[in-house]
């Protein structure tokens, strides 16, 4: 472990300025920033981004996608949630079912899906979660029993972000009754449609007063044999080599940046030392672990497979996250104000109601933290 | 690269820093037998241009080193000799002296061609060949050579048993002096506190090694207790809290490029992690070792104890934050995230 | 006795604070619902003198009433009403009216027979029957009786939805005025600071009770999350949080004795603890029970926006901390332990 | 849980400033003030304060100690404490000696130990870690045979802190051999004198270059029967007992007051913000937990056993001044100089050594938290 720095080419570079440039022309300027899971739901801003090529940058050229690098991509996504740029709607088709589909997919969805991804037609939700089950993905109820020509599905899925506006999610399924061995036998991944009649979503009103995470009740929805998701009963693998990929990218750091940025607008002139110390905190940290997670980034695309340090990455950068929402709050030394006259009022508002979740993403630190005692340990040996 | 220099130093380093020889050398101020190998190999001056006698190579080869220094504990003054004195006479134009070198802050005037003033906490000082004192002479900064001998040394050591002596200069003719560079002092504090980010990601990341087999091999209440949760975690954060201070020495090191001197927003984020993963390192190793960590014949307090020293030498954690966070505030709000995300080069 | 107090509002509370009544109190300002009970009660003015009209007590009594308050999330101004307002019209010589009752800090002058200034997030300004205004008088500080209806209030609210209004007097003719004591806005503030944390250690305590509840209901791989240690560890810090902010709070209320007031180093350690102890029981109580804790419909929202909010209402950790140092470096090193184990009375 | 702030009373009071006003006399204006486990082994000191009646006070007067309660027993040791006092002769004997001959000892053991230790003149040392045990005290390896007229103790106990200056140590010897059972049955306590010829004292340097811990080496100790602590068989039970009698008294807290007033005096004059936050909330903090610790005090004394209470107590106090030193040398900004020219300087170099030992005394942070998450959980189901 512990990885070397690494440079960006002058081409990466460029491309960095040229999505800077693209923003600073797009976004206007009180633009509010989004935090935590990418910015809000923006067909319209996923679509322009689509014509740039920076959608689904890593699908393959014969799909329509750009075929870009992992550093390439990372680029563009840093710089997308550096200003909190509204990309919910094609987040996680582009993080997780893209590279789901090109992994484990059939020549015919990677056809008929992977376009649609690179073009921003094609939004995704994942339905993993499902009441009473936390951290523990593995105690699937979501059944799909096999009929002519597919599955139908019945169950309940929780915390399926914008299930009421994607077109499609990933679910969990039990393909076979659960038998005495091993609880992770006998799992499939069916993509099912969210318009279809047997989907009935509704919002889990959160506390920071949002409804974009929903509860979806499948109630004999039929999958055909198409589309389900690589191998019928090979479900946990895949989700799990999924779950490796979401782990150490820019969302881990960088949910904090327009509160960071609000602050230095608001309470960073000309500073006294308690307020700069607070700031140069951060700093220091944001700019180490954004190495960090480029490394990992690079390292991908030379062919390796940092799993055990992506989750480290994770796990400092949420903690990190979370960390910031109080630095900054206890140098700032306001009332919390939701509708307060400034962006860092509104911005810190919305932090401290969202920070919780931020450490529930892709692995509680409790799993990812259990990951990298494994491997430390072992090493050892 | 680096990595092959840390390696070959690390090689050099395994059997020669002994527990033994680190009793010694707190008792006698540093370890002779660790320094004349080193020193054959050129790698006290890794990071000094050749055409002043060092053995060349970036600023980031020189971290290398110290990192491998800072794993083994070397009691030696290696940062001091290259990155810190060694640099500073370089920049002056002035060539090498052989043996080890060291350097320190404080306030010197050159008059009548003496030094007069006092410099605090100089490392290895009586164990240095020469000493490089930048002092305020009658024409601006100048560099001057020093013999320790002539000068008043007075005893002192960090929590590690390092020599931090306190030098008094009265009225010393110097062996040799030469303007310094305008920036030459921004730039030894800048280089002083990367070094000892570089050291204190070495001892850390040793510490991990050391912690995790000690909490391997440690069997209780039937099991390694590695296994229990509580260990585990504290396991966790040791690595995590490593690799962030070995990014952040190392990115502030590749940074300053080929010939370059590291830029001080890239110091001042490497001093502040480094010295913060420091004491967290610290902290977990020994609550993960428990009472064995604490004693002087494991190889834990070693470590810790420079850890400790470390983070404080040159700037801690605060005031290199305070003095990011100053820099930061004067970009403003939109140079911030330009500034952060600009890239080692 | 003042555990008579707490439990006996508890119980009254208990039934009445459900969740709906909290989602209409945030749509409707407060709950009348809640309120008239505790009014009929006697127990919105605990701490005010019989012969001011209050219901006579000493602060630490209202502090067991805000304590069970905070615990139950009571979407009504128990805190302005009598230890906030109603203490500072008493202090006055004033006679409460009836009624919920607040009061807020900012800069307003009397002149003229008039007021005019502005209040800055006044707690519940529209629900209140009166609000007592501390203005500049021409002879000096007097406390001026507003109804809210004269003034211009405009909408705000903490991250609970507890309303937090700015309120402008333009020339408004109060009902009364009587001068001012010398020390009446240092002593509101103090009280203000303690009710704060009284509610806080109530909450915390909640939040200790729904976090052990939900996590020995929950089974996951096959056992109550709460036997896992990780999970295990967060329920003890919440606990010994719960523990500090309950008896800082305590200790700062009882020390105020049957009549006085609370001491300003009580206070400023009371708000301190209570302050971090806030956030440090919100975030391992959400750490604990995961995604089921940031919806809306479990019980653990309602406590930890209050929380949230509650710990830098009139002054938060930092802010007190600082306060309360420059008091004890004043004293000097010799007074320090003295000051510090000064007992409660 | 959860305790009521408790008053002292005009009595309690008074003690304290008799105690306070003796240790101005006592102590020289340059008293470098002991931290951790209760400053020097100063026989004469003990002896000094023995005949005020303040070592073994709560030994009832019948043996020859002063009968008070535990708050009297708390407020004479919070001012040594407080002073940092030479108090480590008598230490262990008055906390944990004495009462475990009251609970556990003959009638004639207390006639003949607890007047001595009342008068000063007879310390113990505790024997209970061996080599490679750890928390797990339950390893015990050291075994006592039976032999005519008592008992022939072998082994190795460590970490005995003062071995080498005290009388006496109680032994937690396996007397039975380990069967499959309870690994706890089969030990007891035996009191041994440190001066036989049999015991072999040498010392363990630790990190900070101090030696007063030892590593004693049992080589065929000949301990007669009326020197068995309690009941052959019950030493598990003793030992624990014992151990929630140490938990939460002011040695919990009071290990940082040293290096606090010294911060005060050096960096504490006309303190920046960043220094004063610093010491306001070291001073907060102090004064909450100090209340809790006199709450179980006072709690003993009404005849309850707060044991979990003590446990959080103890977590909460050795957590804090853990703290303190990180708090306080963050706010000095100074490098740390253990022959440094001011007190503060000398204090925060032994406290940076010492730091790490004072959540291993008298139970883990992890063991402690396992006593209190078992409390908790307990309660609600």
């Amino acid at each position: 472990m512990i990885f070397d720095p690494t440079p960006l080419s002058a081409d990466e570079e460029a491309l960095r300025e040229e999505v800077r440039a693209f923003l600073a022309e797009t976004l206007p300027d009180d633009f509010r920033p989004g935090l935590g899971l990418g910015g809000r739901h923006d067909p319209e801003f996923t679509r322009t981004l689509a014509k740039r090529g920076w959608v689904g940058m890593s699908i393959p050229t014969e799909y329509g996608g750009a075929g870009a690098s992992t550093v390439r991509r990372f680029v563009v996504i840093e710089e997308l949630l550096a200003a909190g740029a509204p990309i919910a709607a094609h987040w996680i088709a582009e993080r997780q079912s893209a590279p789901a589909f090109l992994r484990f997919g059939t020549e015919e969805q990677r056809q008929w899906f992977l376009p649609r991804i690179a073009a921003g037609e094609c939004w995704f939700s994942l339905g993993m979660s499902e009441p009473d089950a936390g951290s523990d993905l593995a105690s699937v109820r979501t059944t799909a029993t096999p009929v002519e020509g597919g599955w139908r599905v019945s169950g309940t899925k929780v915390w399926t972000t914008n299930a009421h506006l994607n077109h499609f999610a990933a679910m969990l399924c039990r393909t076979t009754p659960q038998g005495e061995g091993d609880r992770h036998a006998g799992l499939s991944q069916l993509i099912v449609d969210l318009s279809d009649d047997g989907v009935h979503v509704s919002p889990i009103p959160l506390i920071d007063g949002e409804e974009h995470v929903n509860e979806v009740v499948l109630d004999g929805v039929f999958v055909p044999d198409e589309r389900v998701l690589g191998e019928v009963g090979q479900g946990w693998a895949q989700v799990t080599a999924e779950l490796a990929h979401e782990r150490s990218g820019p969302d881990r750091y960088l949910s904090i940046l327009g509160l960071y940025r609000a602050f230095l607008d608001v309470h960073g002139r000309d500073p006294d030392d308690v307020r700069a110390a607070a700031i140069g905190r951060v700093g220091a940290r944001l700019w180490t672990i954004r190495q960090l997670s480029l490394a990992v980034a690079r390292s991908l695309d030379q062919g390796e497979a940092p799993a055990v340090e992506a989750s480290l990455v994770k796990d400092i950068g949420t903690t990190f996250e979370q960390q910031v929402v109080e630095t900054l709050r206890d140098a700032a030394g306001i009332e919390i104000d939701p509708g307060g006259p400034t962006m860092f009022d509104r911005l810190l508002a919305e932090c401290v109601l969202n920070a919780p979740t931020w450490t529930l993403r892709g692995g509680t630190t409790e799993v990812l933290r259990g990951i990298a005692a494994k491997a430390l340990t072992r090493g050892a040996r | 690269m680096n990595a092959d220099v840390r390696e070959a130093v690390a090689d050099l380093l395994a059997d020669r820093v002994t527990p033994e020889v680190l009793e010694a050398a707190e008792r006698d101020g540093w370890s002779a037998g660790v320094w004349e190998p080193l020193h054959a190999g050129g790698f006290t001056t890794v990071g000094v241009p050749e055409a002043a006698g060092g053995a060349g190579g970036s600023v980031a080869e020189a971290c290398a080193v110290l990192e491998a220094a800072g794993a083994a504990a070397a009691p030696v003054p290696v940062a001091e000799t290259g990155l810190l004195a060694g640099r500073l006479l370089a920049a002056a134009g002035l060539t090498l002296p052989d043996g080890p070198l060291t350097t320190g802050t404080g306030s010197v005037t050159l008059a009548d061609g003496a030094l007069t003033g006092r410099l605090a906490r100089v490392p290895w000082a009586s164990a240095s060949a020469r000493i490089a004192v930048l002092a305020d002479g009658p024409d601006g900064s100048v560099v001057a050579v020093v013999d320790p001998s002539d000068a008043r040394i007075a005893a002192g050591h960090n929590l590690a048993g390092e020599p931090r002596e306190t030098v008094d200069l009265d009225g010393v003719v110097p062996e040799t002096t030469a303007p310094a560079p305008a920036d030459a002092a921004d730039l030894l504090a800048r280089r002083s506190a990367l070094a000892r980010a570089a050291q204190i990601a070495g001892a850390a990341r040793r510490v991990l090694e050391v912690t995790v087999a000690y909490t391997g091999e440690r069997v209780q209440f039937g099991r390694p207790v590695s296994r229990f949760p509580a260990v585990a975690d504290h396991l966790v954060r040791i690595a995590e809290q490593a690799e962030m201070a070995a990014m952040a020495a190392r990115s502030a090191a590749v940074g300053a490029g080929p010939d370059g001197e590291p830029a001080e927003l890239d110091v001042a984020a490497a001093a502040a992690v480094a010295s913060e993963a420091a004491g967290l390192v610290a902290a977990a190793a020994h609550q993960a070792t428990g009472a064995m960590g604490v004693t002087r014949e494991f190889a834990l307090g070693v470590l810790t104890r420079r850890l400790w020293s470390w983070r404080d030498e040159w700037g801690g954690e605060r005031a290199w934050s305070t003095r990011l966070g100053h820099t930061l505030a004067a970009g403003g709000p939109e140079q911030l995230w330009p500034t952060l995300s600009r890239g080692v080069r």
